[in-house]
């Protein structure tokens, strides 16, 4: 039996986008998954970001999120890099 | 109320729009691009948003210190886009009715605003170098 | 700059005149007429000063601030005469490389002001009835 | 023997101008006199005044006065109620 799998999109941000070169990123993952599922395929899918990932954040549904949040099925999802805002 | 803006900060507007009968105080803040970070030069800063998610955060501090303070009124305002040495980016006005609820309130928000709200500055040096500030990695 | 007028407080002005490209933080107080004390109503207050000893103490307050805080300008304005309910009676404005600063330094300025510069005010009451605001004693 | 003496003006003002009816008292006192003379001289001048005396500061030429501040001859002298601006 295959696993049930779905797609999200990452938003980036100030550095991580510049890293990436990219608004967002397309990562795959099996369902359900978690935010530090998110890290890991993130880490995986690019990993220019991964000098900025520990000292990033993850928000869902434009609240900050644990590694142990569940990733709903049609949400929105960032990379929140260390904000200097002010 | 909150908001973020591209254009240049009303701060007497804001300022005036938290006065009330009842509070006999009022503190501003503006947050300032400064000429100099230790010794690197600033030329103009560019800001970008998170937008939905920082208006958001935006909302729940000013929930937070009308939850902490008895404010009157309470305005915060963030500028996004180029801003050059000595423009406003940030401004937060609170009126209560003593003062040392007004500083409180105020200073607190701010601190909460450099915490929590996903805006980024991009500092450009006289040299054309451009780098993101380094920032503070969430606590919450 | 400190300030004795009869005229209403020009607070974006004096807000403008603070800001410096060496100084990233702003902080403005306001005090305004309440409306009410305790259960009290005021409809005005009437300011009056001993000018000169007034002047002379709001300069040594600045030069107590600008000793302990690294001030790019501080401006000291209080108001004297007849003051409405929502009127600003005084105005400290402070700016300073970084917030921490600008608030503690406006903090101190709006206390001592309040501590130390012989002004004083008469609240008058709906019912015609006035009394001058008992007051803090000098400590010092 | 003749004590030297001078005449001096104490400025009142707010609750002490209103309890005292005037502007300013005139005070005859031996020289050399301080401040602690000063208050004596406004208590047994003007009684009405009593009530307002123990919260009250002296200023000479500006300043705040101990009770022991001696007073020059030719000086600015004021009653200082509790002040309440701001």
């Amino acid at each position: 039996m295959e696993h049930e799998s779905f797609t999200i999109q990452v938003l980036l941000f100030a550095r991580a986008r510049d890293l990436a070169k990219a608004d967002s990123v397309e990562l795959r993952l099996p369902f359900p998954a978690t935010a530090a599922d998110v890290r890991q395929a993130i880490r995986e899918c690019c990993p220019q970001l991964e000098p900025l990932l520990a000292s990033s954040a993850l928000a869902i549904n434009h609240d900050f999120a644990d590694d142990s949040t569940p990733i709903p099925k049609n949400c929105e999802i960032a990379l929140i890099p260390p904000v200097s805002g002010g | 109320m909150i908001r973020l803006t591209r254009d240049p900060i009303e701060t007497h507007e804001l300022t005036q729009s938290v006065l009330r009968p009842g509070c006999g105080a009022v503190v501003l803040f503006l947050g300032t691009v400064r000429d100099l970070t230790g010794d690197e030069r600033t030329v103009f800063l560019d800001y970008e948003a998170y937008a939905p998610m920082a208006e958001a955060k935006m909302a729940e501090i000013e929930a937070d210190v009308r939850s902490r303070w008895p404010v009157g009124e309470i305005g915060i305002v963030h500028r996004l886009g180029r801003l050059y040495v000595g423009e406003v980016s940030v401004a937060v006005a609170v009126s209560c009715p003593h003062r040392d609820q007004a500083f409180e309130a105020a200073r607190h928000a701010i601190d909460r605003v450099k915490e929590l709200v996903p805006i980024w500055k991009k500092d450009h040096a006289p040299d054309g170098q451009s780098e993101w500030v380094p920032g503070t990695p969430l606590t919450r």
